[in-house]
């Protein structure tokens, strides 16, 4: 038997939607999803109209099918009212299921006013949420009942935010912003995915949702923030180093990945790509996280881009104390 | 679509003498010519004043009447069959189409850009 | 029964002239139409190769053919790029349309044969381009090539840019010919009404392949020139535009989608018509239809942008004209059921997969519905339920255009006639393999599945992280159905392959009308002379079929005096 | 198309040169024509359609950066722009008249007529090259450092990795460039003080030039197109191969020569005529 990582046999996988949501959707965040209503709408002209036209299909073939020495009968070869109908008629239909999207695409277009602003930031291949106090996470949590509008961008190539559960998806494109809101309305944790194709590790671009109490919200806020302070800085930027992402290209174990390892880089000469060298210091580490392709080590494509805005000076304070534990 | 009116309505018999073409008069061509040369002068002599919003619809104005010269005259369409200038339209208009909608849409997103540019300066 | 003795063929066009310097240089459209036919099969049979790849693959969560999402990413590309550019956009206007057009108008070739070879060879070089991409490690940018990201990988990306711009041109040159063809060659006594409706598709296509390509040529151009030179245009670190790219490729891809699905429509019309042997219903609506669709089609390319970043104002526009290209294919849908009604239906392979279009091509467009209304198109856009709609359009819609048409002009083209069972258990075959692959695909996909997914673990796991995060384990239980589907899938198709290639060798000598049509094809010998006709054909009314009578002796239509 | 009878022998070439020969899948001259001049309108279509994409590109930049224009053609010599779109229109009222001359059989001429239009291809060209050249020189060229390292001992040395999709130079070039960039816009009228002024120019000005390359260097590709196949029938005019029922080929090559001219005509106010 099939043994997924010991999870799941193959016998015991849930036949239909055993895991929440309907048969077709998954479980919404939001009372009434603006969109579940057209969806159904369009699922039942859809169900309509295949039956309508599989079913005369399969009936003409039967009750019509070659008989030896029966000939077809006549009838006429056009019908102009009969035309006419059958193209208002569907006319009329796509018309109501274009207005019903149209509605319910406004609706979750337009942000209200008084919206909890969150900026986010797509990169290969990583998100992060940037908060109001200025703390970047890289999962979304946010407050229940409360209007949140997401101000997107990319560092690199156009990724895309969806999240499921509250049916919303929008395109992260470099070079400007771009824009969703929801109000989630359930407690609890939903998931959230990079739709828009974007490199090697695309189908690991994901996240959580967690939609907190008003309150816990709050705590969680004040709480997530304070590692920089509570924690000796070398130990708050290992934490840092694991949020950032920054172990998909830097190992701590020697081992060569995208980008050089950061086991013994503190305090060494190193060559550059353009022949120079440099020494990496405090300066160099800072530069290499905020301008990284500006000195680029030799035997390493200049594919980073920047964390400009992205960390705060006091972050990367720690990421180089806990680089220089790195021996 | 009158099929007559497409090219070579096919069951043109056998004929030596049908002509192929319309053969343009010699002063036509030197009149459209001088005509063009002097709106190049025109347009470059206007376009060292300054009409304001309107320079560009100014220089476009005059780089399609010459289009259009160059099109009815050189290249025959007033003679020709009228389906090729019926074809030609239609392919300024697509041009048209796709300029027009994709200009609208950048025109209309572009803030998004300007806020992030502003942003990140 | 089907090894009757081989009689001795007269000279064809198979045989006249011989060797194969002759097909080379040929400029006979019978032959360039078989070549693309060759040709053309050989891309689907790669593309399958991949598709096969992919599916085994995401079977279950992890790697199972491949490691790593670099090494999937290239095989989902390669798919779409094979499937796309070298498969169903040339699929039935350069093979079938190559073979027929000329004949239905009882003309003795195209209007302009040489180009009708450079065309040829512009297809096999495009294919000599993609086969290097290929054997260079192939290309990860997916079949849409967005910027930045295929302006920044490091894979060969301007090698297939130029293969693609290449197959461009392989496309235009087929478009000018048949337009060209068209207009000044038909007979006397074929207006333009009088048409086969094939004729009209391709009539239509060829207004698109004319006007749309062009616009892709110079896309593919303006991306090679940033990539290679840093020139602007695209990209945001050189002060471009992403979302331009965006416009640009889809107001080519986008009609491009009629280029591959118009002539299927097309072959539809003529094989519902013969085989219900009644003349087709509507006429003018379907001719009509073809050239609506060619020209609406232009008008919603931006229902591919609507979470991009396009304007909302420009997305509500697209979305509305979106709508209006429904109706012209419903419009044929509905007649070719009024065809069928009280007709004396046949099923023959050819008829058997021109049903399967209708049932597969319905539900793709139907499932277009959810894509071209805005609200639902923001939750399955790239999703799994994308590439659920898209391959029921596409293969559902062009490949069983294409096995109709194949198993309808197999005689005409080889003179050679088929096992109609085996046929048929093929379409049956590929039916219920086609529906196991991609039907769950529009249930993961509307659940929580995105598109170009190389491993999806995390979303059928618990999350240690978060234990509250309801996984999806259902997700396997659908990718295993949809992996069994599609080895039944490509196993109909393998049975299409050894039926024809197998009729080949020892097969009945094809009539040459064994099916009752009317249109002017059947007229001649099959395989066709050289020439096409021996004398002039009569055009008549070619849906018309009550002049012609089954001879049991001969097995095949004769007319009646 | 009347087939029951055989179609009359085609002409076959040699002898009577003032018919085409007949292709056998056409019935009659007039058809063939006909088709050939269809097929020339068609091709035509999709070269418009070819360069609608760059007529977006350049107007979706002119909508939402229209400094980029203003700073841009500064930068360029609107004489010659003037005097190239003169020498693009007179070489079409040779071709025009050369397509005439064809029509009523006259040799001397079309070959007159023909080679005229030939050298004001040649000219054009060579006006562009001196613009271009010109351009090189002061580092306007998108890409040339990437051109550069293309072209030089450096591509293969295994130790230097290709210049970055940067406009400006390293090094010295740099500093010659922006002295340049200065000079020339205080030299329009405009002074410039800032560093961050400087800075904006220098991207409006590769923006420009990247449009004002593509733009011109695709035409340019259509106008060497254009020249080659007028070389082509300049040969067959000079071996007599043209005649009042048999100019197919120079019809053609005038309507794509003309075509090549009209859309000169739009890039000369759109890139040259900016306030």
């Amino acid at each position: 038997m099939i043994d997924l990582d010991g999870l799941y046999s193959l016998a015991e996988l849930p036949l239909l939607a055993q895991t929440g949501g309907s048969f077709w959707l998954p479980d919404a965040a939001t009372k009434d999803p603006a969109m579940d209503p057209v969806f159904y709408l369009i699922l039942a002209v859809c169900a309509l109209f295949f039956f309508l036209v599989v079913g005369l299909m399969g009936l003409f073939v039967v009750r019509y099918a070659r008989r030896p020495g029966v000939k077809p009968q006549k009838t006429t070869t056009h019908h102009t009212l009969l035309e006419i109908v059958w193209s208002v008629i569907p006319l009329i239909i796509v018309g109501v299921i274009f207005y019903q999207g149209f509605a319910a695409y406004m609706e979750m277009q337009n942000a209200p006013s008084g919206c909890y602003e969150i900026r986010v930031t797509g990169r290969q291949w990583q998100w992060v949420f940037t908060y109001p106090n200025g703390y970047s996470d890289d999962n979304l949590h946010v407050p229940v009942d409360l209007p949140v509008k997401l101000t997107m961008t990319s560092t690199d190539v156009i990724h895309s935010l969806w999240i499921p559960a509250l049916r919303v998806k929008m395109d992260l494109v470099p070079g400007r912003y771009t824009s969703v809101w929801f109000r989630a309305d359930k407690e609890g944790t939903y998931r959230l995915l990079c739709t828009e194709y974007c490199g090697d590790e695309h189908s690991n671009m994901l996240a959580a949702v967690v939609v907190h109490s008003a309150e816990d919200f709050q705590e969680w806020l004040k709480g997530a923030a304070d590692y920089l302070t509570t924690l000796p800085p070398a130990e708050a930027g290992k934490i840092l180093y694991q949020r950032r992402g920054c172990f998909q290209c830097h190992s701590t174990d020697g081992t060569a990945g995208t980008g050089p390892s950061l086991l013994g880089i503190y305090g060494r000469t190193h060559t550059l790509a353009d022949g120079g060298t440099v020494v990496v210091d405090d300066n160099y580490i800072r530069q290499s996280i905020l301008e990284p392709q500006a000195k680029i080590l030799a035997g390493y494509q200049p594919v980073m881009s920047t964390y400009q805005g992205l960390v705060t000076d006091d972050e990367i304070t720690t990421l180089i104390e806990f680089i220089k534990t790195l021996k | 679509m009158d099929h007559t009116k497409t090219p070579s309505a096919p069951n043109s018999a056998s004929q030596a003498d049908v002509p192929l073409a319309h053969v343009v008069e010699l002063r036509i061509l030197l009149t459209v010519f001088a005509a063009l040369i002097m709106l190049t002068a025109i347009t470059v002599a206007v376009s060292y004043f300054d009409f304001g919003a309107f320079n560009l619809s100014v220089a476009l104005g005059v780089a399609t009447i010459k289009a259009t010269l160059v099109a009815l005259y050189f290249m025959h369409l007033r003679y020709d069959n009228a389906f090729y200038a019926t074809i030609f339209v239609i392919a300024v208009g697509f041009l048209g189409l796709f300029l027009g909608i994709t200009m609208l849409d950048a025109v209309e997103y572009y803030p998004d850009v300007q806020t992030w540019q502003q942003s990140t300066r | 029964m089907a090894t009757t003795q081989v009689e001795p063929v007269p000279d064809s066009y198979l045989t006249d002239p011989r060797g194969l310097r002759s097909w080379l240089v040929t400029r006979d459209h019978k032959r360039i139409g078989l070549m693309f036919l060759v040709l053309i099969s050989a891309s689907l049979a790669l593309g399958a190769v991949f598709a096969l790849l992919i599916r085994t693959e995401l079977t279950l969560p992890g790697g199972q053919v491949v490691s790593t999402g670099a090494a999937y990413n290239r095989l989902f590309t390669l798919h779409g790029a094979v499937m796309i550019f070298l498969f169903v956009i040339p699929a039935i206007p350069s093979s079938f349309g190559n073979f027929v057009l000329p004949i239905m108008l009882g003309a003795k070739d195209v209007a302009f044969p040489r180009l009708n070879l450079a065309s040829l060879y512009l297809y096999v070089v495009g294919m000599v381009f993609f086969l290097l991409v290929l054997l260079l490690g192939g290309i990860d940018t997916g079949w849409t090539f967005y910027p930045p990201y295929s302006t920044s990988t490091a894979t060969p990306v301007v090698l297939a840019v130029v293969g693609a711009f290449i197959l461009g041109f392989s496309s235009i040159f087929t478009g000018i010919n048949f337009l060209v063809t068209i207009h000044t060659m038909r007979p006397p006594g074929m207006g333009w009404f009088r048409m086969p409706l094939f004729l009209w598709s391709l009539y239509g296509t060829a207004v698109i392949q004319v006007l749309a390509t062009p616009v892709l040529a110079i896309t593919l151009l303006l991306l090679a020139v940033e990539r290679v030179l840093g020139i602007g245009i695209f990209d945001d670190k050189l002060g471009g535009d992403p979302i331009l790219f965006q416009h640009f490729f889809w107001f080519y891809s986008h009609p491009a989608v009629y280029i591959m699905i118009l002539p299927a429509m097309g072959i539809i019309s003529e094989v519902i018509s013969v085989f219900s042997r009644k003349h087709i219903f509507g006429y003018d609506f379907i001719a009509y239809s073809s050239i609506a669709i060619a020209l609406l089609g232009f008008l919603v390319w931006g229902h591919h942008m609507f979470v991009s970043g396009q304007s909302p104002l420009v997305a509500m526009i697209f979305s509305a004209l979106t709508f209006t290209v429904a109706i012209p294919s419903a419009i044929k849908v509905f007649n070719w059921l009024a065809t069928m009604y009280k007709g004396s239906i046949e099923l023959t392979p050819a008829m058997c997969f021109a049903l399967n279009f209708i049932f597969l091509f319905g539900i793709g467009g139907l499932t277009g519905l959810f894509l071209g209304a805005l609200a639902t198109d923001l939750h399955v856009h790239d999703t799994a339920f994308v590439v659920a709609h898209f391959h029921y359009t596409m293969a559902g819609g062009v490949l069983m255009a294409f096995l109709a048409g194949l198993f309808y002009w197999w005689p005409k083209i080889t003179g050679r006639m088929y096992r109609v069972g085996w046929g048929q258990l093929a379409a049956l075959v590929v039916l219920i393999g086609f529906n196991l692959t991609y039907f769950p695909q529009f249930i993961i996909g509307a659940r929580g599945m995105p598109r170009r997914f190389f491993d999806y673990t995390q979303l059928v796991q618990p999350d240690p992280d978060f234990p509250m995060l309801k996984p999806h384990p259902e997700f396997v239980y659908y990718q295993i159905i949809s992996t069994v589907g599609g080895f039944l899938f490509v196993g109909g198709l393998v049975l299409v392959a050894i039926n024809l290639i197998g009729s080949c060798f020892g097969g009945r000598k094809a009539p040459a009308n064994p099916w009752g049509a009317a249109t002017l094809e059947w007229q001649c010998d099959s395989p066709p002379p050289r020439e096409n006709f021996a004398s002039a054909p009569e055009a008549g009314d070619c849906y018309d079929y009550d002049d012609l009578e089954y001879d049991e002796q001969a097995q095949e239509y004769v007319k009646l005096p | 198309m009347t087939q029951s009878q055989e179609p009359p022998p085609a002409p076959r070439d040699g002898g009577n040169h003032d018919a085409a020969p007949l292709a056998h899948h056409f019935d009659s001259l007039k058809q063939q024509y006909d088709s050939a001049k269809l097929g020339m309108w068609v091709f035509l279509i999709t070269e418009v359609l070819f360069f609608s994409g760059l007529f977006c590109w350049y107007a979706v930049f002119r909508a939402n950066h229209p400094d980029v224009f203003v700073d841009g053609h500064h930068f360029l010599e609107t004489p010659l722009g003037a005097f190239n779109t003169a020498v693009l229109i007179f070489s079409s009222l040779t071709m025009a008249l050369a397509v005439r001359s064809a029509q009523l059989g006259r040799r001397a001429p079309l070959i007159g007529l023909l080679s005229v239009t030939l050298l004001c291809g040649l000219v054009f060209l060579g006006v562009k090259t001196a613009e271009y050249r010109q351009k090189w020189h002061h580092r306007l060229v998108p890409g040339q450092a990437r051109i550069e390292y293309f072209f030089s001992a450096k591509r293969t040395d295994g130790v230097s990795a290709p210049p970055a999709k940067e406009f400006l130079p390293e090094g010295e070039g740099q500093a010659q460039y922006r002295q340049y960039v200065r000079q020339h816009l205080a030299h329009a009228g405009e002074e410039i003080l800032t560093e961050e002024q400087l800075q904006g120019r220098i991207a409006n000005l590769r923006s420009f030039m990247g449009i004002y390359f593509t733009l011109t260097g695709l035409h340019a590709l259509h106008v060497i197109i254009g020249m080659g196949v007028i070389f082509w029938i300049l040969v067959g005019a000079i071996r007599g191969r043209f005649g009042p029922r048999r100019f197919t080929a120079v019809d053609l090559v005038g309507l794509y020569w003309h075509l090549v001219d009209l859309i000169w005509i739009y890039l000369f106010p759109l890139l040259y005529l900016i306030h």
